[in-house]
């Protein structure tokens, strides 16, 4: 097994008029944190949806695990272990914490499709789920409504239904996007006891919120990779600081 | 000089909200004629909703929004726009099924001394030749202009411009800069939202750092190398 | 954007309990109807429309898929058990077995179609896929054309009930008919009904946790599909006939009514919305022509006003799950 | 050869038909994003309307063509306006349950008054006889309705997409937000869009009116094909309606021809065909 889960091969996806990703090759290590960091615009999210296959690419190729995916469906892609976060929240709103992450446990064990059983059959699962709940910090909140929740909650919960796939790549679509600092340090510290035994490519927009989270960053603008290395390198390197900052205009 | 004039534009007690997300938590700031002010902040701070509340194109606000002594908080987008106020959305919001020339006479004229066309294509020449190709056909950059320039034409003087730098290569970013500079030069008021500090503070009169949907500080031009240090706290840089 | 599925999203859990005892409390209001003034061949008709549109509320109210051809199922299956038991004879049993068949594989194959698309042109495709059947019916020469099968005889069910007889019927059809409401309560309360539930609040997010939608949503139509068509059967013991009017586009419009004024996405809504459509047209019927403006009329005002329908009000207002 | 000359100008006919009722669902279906269901029901209004004029108002077939459009297409914004409006912001298929119900109280009050038959409306004057082209006789008024279709069409088409009222239009159905930021009354071109839908559906009810008589029912069954013809077309482009439109109006004609038995049921059979090859019909825009 190379000790690359996830590499990319001139990944490249054009919109009307202009490419939105051009030619990007990434590389993220097993068992390490990855954060794709850049301005707006600079196509995160989009390369962030390429490699959750909820687009398309017009060019390249998406290798996870030495396996091509770059034609696969996300829903297939998911059961490989490669599952994703989204950057609005997205629990089932209507369900229960526990409810929630004890949809995503049943799917990995085959009896969805069983119409004719109770669904108590599914609280065999409630144990589990009420570990990853624990584990996040929700298990005060089992039984609480997901709607009903703050947004830092909100959060916590997506992972903890995430991790119940036992995914071995997870993506994270800016998790502390629109966060008070409380919710930062709790959603980072989360994070980081997550790495031990997965590996993270996280999507964030500022430098610092990813500085001591991040074993490697690769900054994009413009669809394209300016810079890679980890945070001491990249806040020395000026290119960075500019595609940020800006460059002053004359 | 500039502080005896009564503002073009008055934001009090702003409060916004997406579905049922709170976003402005009481936006208080102002625009005086002439001025072209920026409001910086980290991603989700509410600086677009901001822009967005005063166009009148967010779900539900709350608060008051004088512009030219018009209260504005209860009028649909469309009256506000026809009060003067143009909007250049983070998008920019190109229509693909309308061809350049089309976007670019899309809005109509809601007051006389609106920029001739000539005149525009003087500000941006290489819109000149793209007229006949579809609208999201444009690179970034030209999108950019043709956002900018459309809003020229009505007549409005109160600009306001969503991270127009957004996603630009810097040879672009100077272009949009300068022509900025000219706009403010001919007495156009401009409240710009922008990721881009330096590209910001060369043309900007006044800073609002925006925080959580609340206004938290606010510098003049001059002010700003004295609090470098305290701005990259705030923007997270 | 309020969503059509709404009521099914009760504000606090849903409860056991509520719909323990509201089975309870239909179940005995429908064992004393014959000892009631009311007449059975009423009431039987609304549970055969009351069952049809529990099935659809499945798909509608539990997945968010307007299907605008539900009719097809109700009529096929109808015509394939009057044909049985009319021409081969068959006894009433295996003759509603042969009727659900053929529904169960009419909605295999439209299901796979249909699914391809979502919201709006699913429901176009329904209504035209089952436009297909009825020209299909109304040549095949085993429908009898315009007039349908006529005067089918009703057998005796299980050699000993006999079928002719009015509280016989009755009491079968109730049977059916509380069985069927069982099965769709523990459909919609099993595990392939909590998937349809997560579907139905964030499909990205189920996606995105590796279930292929697409799967789950045609599976919910082809047991949508065959129970309507079970409720076609049952239908046809009622009636004594299977015509051209079961398949007609107006049936599907009529199901639907039904389950919208009743409250989509409840248990009972449907079951409440068909006595109130079927009480309609059965007494309203001297009004001729008036009845179909009446029903577009109760379509708009529930459109526009009344998007919960009346179950949906009352558990929304006493905070109950129905 | 006769007869499949003949069946083809049948198909032209229908075609024109759906071409002129396909485009009118895409252009609401666009702005608005309802599907119509009350727009068979609309184009049997229109038909009444030039019965209507002629019977009590005795205005000839000429008056009702421009006339019957403009009163019923304002009868569609009065229906935009109290009824459609309040749609705003909710799931579509709402549209399409509140418009179906709209299309059963409009069926049933005319059914109430006139039966399900349908009464004849003469064919003017004008555009009586035929002529002889050799391989066939074409009758004049059947050509007028193929003429006048294409000719409405291509208008429609024109407008919509060269014009600065079209092109309002186009933006408006992109990015309405958008659009009113700019100072345009967008909810009063949600109206006149819908009144211009409808008016297209009146239209060809006045055509047809000669040819397949006037009558409660004739709208019911049209529009279902239509559906189909919208499905298969898909609601991309404005001449994607209008061309899908004639060529299943030809298609069916010459089914009729080859194979009579399938005249009714080609359109939803081609419509699966089209579902299994291209789920999202030729013109690809997804739903």
């Amino acid at each position: 097994m190379s000790d690359y889960i996830l590499e990319t091969h001139g990944l490249t996806k054009e919109f009307a008029g202009f490419s939105a990703v051009s030619d990007v090759n990434l590389q993220v290590r097993r068992h390490t944190i990855h954060a794709l960091i850049g301005p707006n615009g600079a196509g995160k999210t989009t390369c962030f949806n390429l490699l959750t296959k909820f687009l398309r690419p017009s060019k390249g190729t998406i290798i996870y695990n030495g396996e091509d995916i770059t034609e696969m469906k996300p829903a297939d892609v998911a059961r490989l272990g490669l599952v994703r976060s989204f950057q609005i929240s997205a629990v089932f709103p209507n369900l229960t914490a526990l409810e929630n992450v004890r949809v995503a446990l049943q799917r990995e064990h085959g009896e969805s499709f069983d119409f004719w059983r109770s669904k108590s059959v599914l609280n065999r699962f409630n144990e589990r789920a009420r570990a990853l709940l624990d584990d996040v910090g929700l298990s005060a909140f089992a039984d609480i409504r997901a709607a009903e929740m703050p947004y830092g909650r909100k959060r916590a919960l997506e992972i903890a239904t995430t991790l119940a796939l036992e995914p071995e790549l997870m993506l994270l679509d800016e998790p502390m996007a629109g966060m008070g600092h409380e919710d930062i340090d709790k959603i980072a510290t989360l994070i980081k006891r997550i790495a031990a035994d997965h590996t993270i490519l996280m999507v964030e927009h500022n430098l610092n919120v990813v500085s001591n989270l991040s074993d490697r960053i690769t900054v994009l603008t413009r669809g394209q990779i300016l810079a890679e290395g980890d945070y001491a390198t990249l806040t020395q390197d000026e290119r960075v600081r500019e595609a940020y900052l800006g460059a002053g205009h004359a | 000089m500039l502080e005896a004039t009564a503002p073009l534009l008055d934001v009090k007690g702003l409060h916004a909200w997406y579905g049922e997300s709170h976003i402005l938590h009481g936006m208080d700031f102002h625009v005086r004629p002439g001025e072209v002010v920026t409001l910086l902040g980290r991603n989700g701070a509410g600086k677009s909703t901001t822009l967005k509340s005063i166009m009148g194109i967010i779900g539900k606000r709350r608060g008051s929004v004088m512009f030219e002594g018009h209260e504005t908080i209860q009028l649909p987008s469309d009256r506000i726009a026809r009060l003067g106020v143009a909007f250049c959305p983070e998008e920019r919001g190109i229509f693909a099924s309308l061809d350049v020339k089309e976007n670019l006479l899309l809005p109509p004229a809601i007051r006389p001394g609106g920029m001739p066309v000539e005149r525009i294509f003087d500000l941006f020449p290489n819109l000149k030749e793209r007229l006949t190709s579809q609208g999201t056909k444009l690179s970034g950059g030209e999108q950019q202009m043709l956002a900018i320039a459309r809003i020229l034409r009505t007549g409005a003087r109160f600009l306001m411009l969503d991270e127009p730098t957004e996603g630009l290569a810097p040879v672009i970013i100077q272009q949009i800069g300068r022509t900025i500079s000219r706009l403010k030069a001919e007495g156009f008021t401009i409240l710009l939202v922008e990721q881009n500090f330096r590209f910001a503070a060369d043309l900007a009169d006044r800073f609002y750092v925006v925080e959580h949907g609340q206004v938290i500080d606010t510098f003049a031009s001059g002010e700003l190398e004295a609090n470098m240090q305290k701005l990259h706290h705030y923007l997270g840089v | 954007m309020a969503s059509i599925t709404e009521n099914a999203a009760p504000d606090k859990n849903r409860s056991m309990a509520d719909e323990i005892v509201g089975f309870i409390v239909m179940a005995v209001l429908l064992a004393v109807v014959p000892f009631t003034g009311i007449y059975p061949y009423f009431v039987m008709q609304a549970l055969c429309f009351a069952l049809f549109a529990c099935a659809f509320n499945l798909l509608i109210g539990y997945s968010g898929l307007l299907s605008f051809g539900h009719s097809m199922f109700l009529g096929t299956a109808g015509y394939f058990t009057a044909y049985t038991l009319k021409l081969w004879g068959v006894p009433p049993a295996v003759g509603v077995l042969i009727g659900v068949a053929a529904a169960a594989v009419l909605s295999v194959i439209t299901g796979a179609i249909a699914i391809r698309r979502q919201g709006i042109y699913f429901a176009m495709i329904t209504l035209a896929l089952s436009q297909l059947m009825f020209f299909i019916y109304l040549r095949a020469p085993f429908t009898g054309g315009e007039d349908g099968i006529q005067g089918i005889p009703q057998g005796t069910l299980f050699w000993v009930l006999d079928l002719s007889h009015t509280n016989t019927l009755y009491y079968v059809v109730v049977a059916v008919f509380l069985l069927a409401f069982l099965l769709i309560y523990r459909i919609v309360n099993s595990p392939f009904g909590e998937v349809l539930k997560a579907i139905r609040e964030n499909e990205p997010r189920a996606i995105s946790l590796g279930y292929k939608v697409d799967q789950y949503k045609l599976l919910a139509f082809i047991l949508s599909g065959t129970l309507a068509g079970l409720a076609g059967s049952m239908k046809m013991f009622v009636t004594q006939n299977a015509s051209l009017t079961d398949v007609h586009w107006t049936m599907s419009g009529e199901v639907v009514l039904m389950t919208l004024v009743g409250g989509l996405g409840t248990s009972f809504g449907p079951v409440v919305g068909a006595f109130i459509i079927v009480a309609m047209q059965q007494y309203l019927a001297s009004f001729g022509q008036w009845v179909m403006v009446m029903q577009g009329a109760v379509f708009i005002i529930c459109v526009l006003t009344f998007r919960r329908g009346i179950v949906g009000e009352i558990a929304h207002y006493f905070k109950r799950s129905l | 050869m006769q007869a499949l000359y003949g069946q083809l100008l049948v198909g032209l006919i229908n075609g024109s038909f759906y071409a002129l009722l396909s485009l009118g669902l895409a252009v609401i279906f666009g702005m608005l994003e309802i599907i119509n269901f009350a727009h068979g029901a609309l184009y049997m209004i229109g038909a009444f309307t030039a019965y209507f004029l002629l019977q009590y108002g005795g205005l000839n077939y000429w008056w009702a063509l421009l006339l019957a459009p403009l009163i019923v297409g304002a009868f569609g914004m009065l229906l935009e306006r109290t009824l459609l409006r309040r749609l705003k912001g909710l799931d579509p298929l709402y549209g399409l349950l509140l418009t179906f119900g709209l299309a059963l109280v409009i069926q049933g009050v005319f059914q109430n008054y006139f039966g399900s038959a349908g009464m004849p409306y003469a064919i003017p004057d004008q555009l009586r006889g035929g002529v002889n082209l050799g391989f066939m006789y074409l009758p004049i008024y059947r050509g007028w309705v193929v003429i006048v279709s294409l000719v409405v069409c291509i208008a429609t088409w024109y407008l919509i997409e060269r014009t600065r009222l079209g092109a309002y239009l186009r933006a408006a159905t992109e990015n309405p937000t958008l659009v009113r930021a700019f100072g345009i009354n967008v909810p009063l071109t949600i109206t006149l869009t819908y009144g211009l839908g409808v008016g297209l559906a009146a239209l060809a009810g006045v055509l047809s009116a000669p040819i397949n008589q006037v009558g409660p029912l004739m709208g019911a069954d049209l529009i279902i094909v239509v559906f189909a013809v919208v499905v298969i077309g898909g609601m991309g482009s404005i001449m994607g309606s209008v061309i899908t439109g004639f060529a299943l109006g030809v298609i069916e004609g010459l089914t009729k021809y080859f194979y009579p038995e399938a005249s009714n049921t080609v359109v939803f059979v081609l419509m699966v065909l089209v579902l299994l090859v291209k789920p999202t019909g030729l013109t690809g825009r997804a739903n």
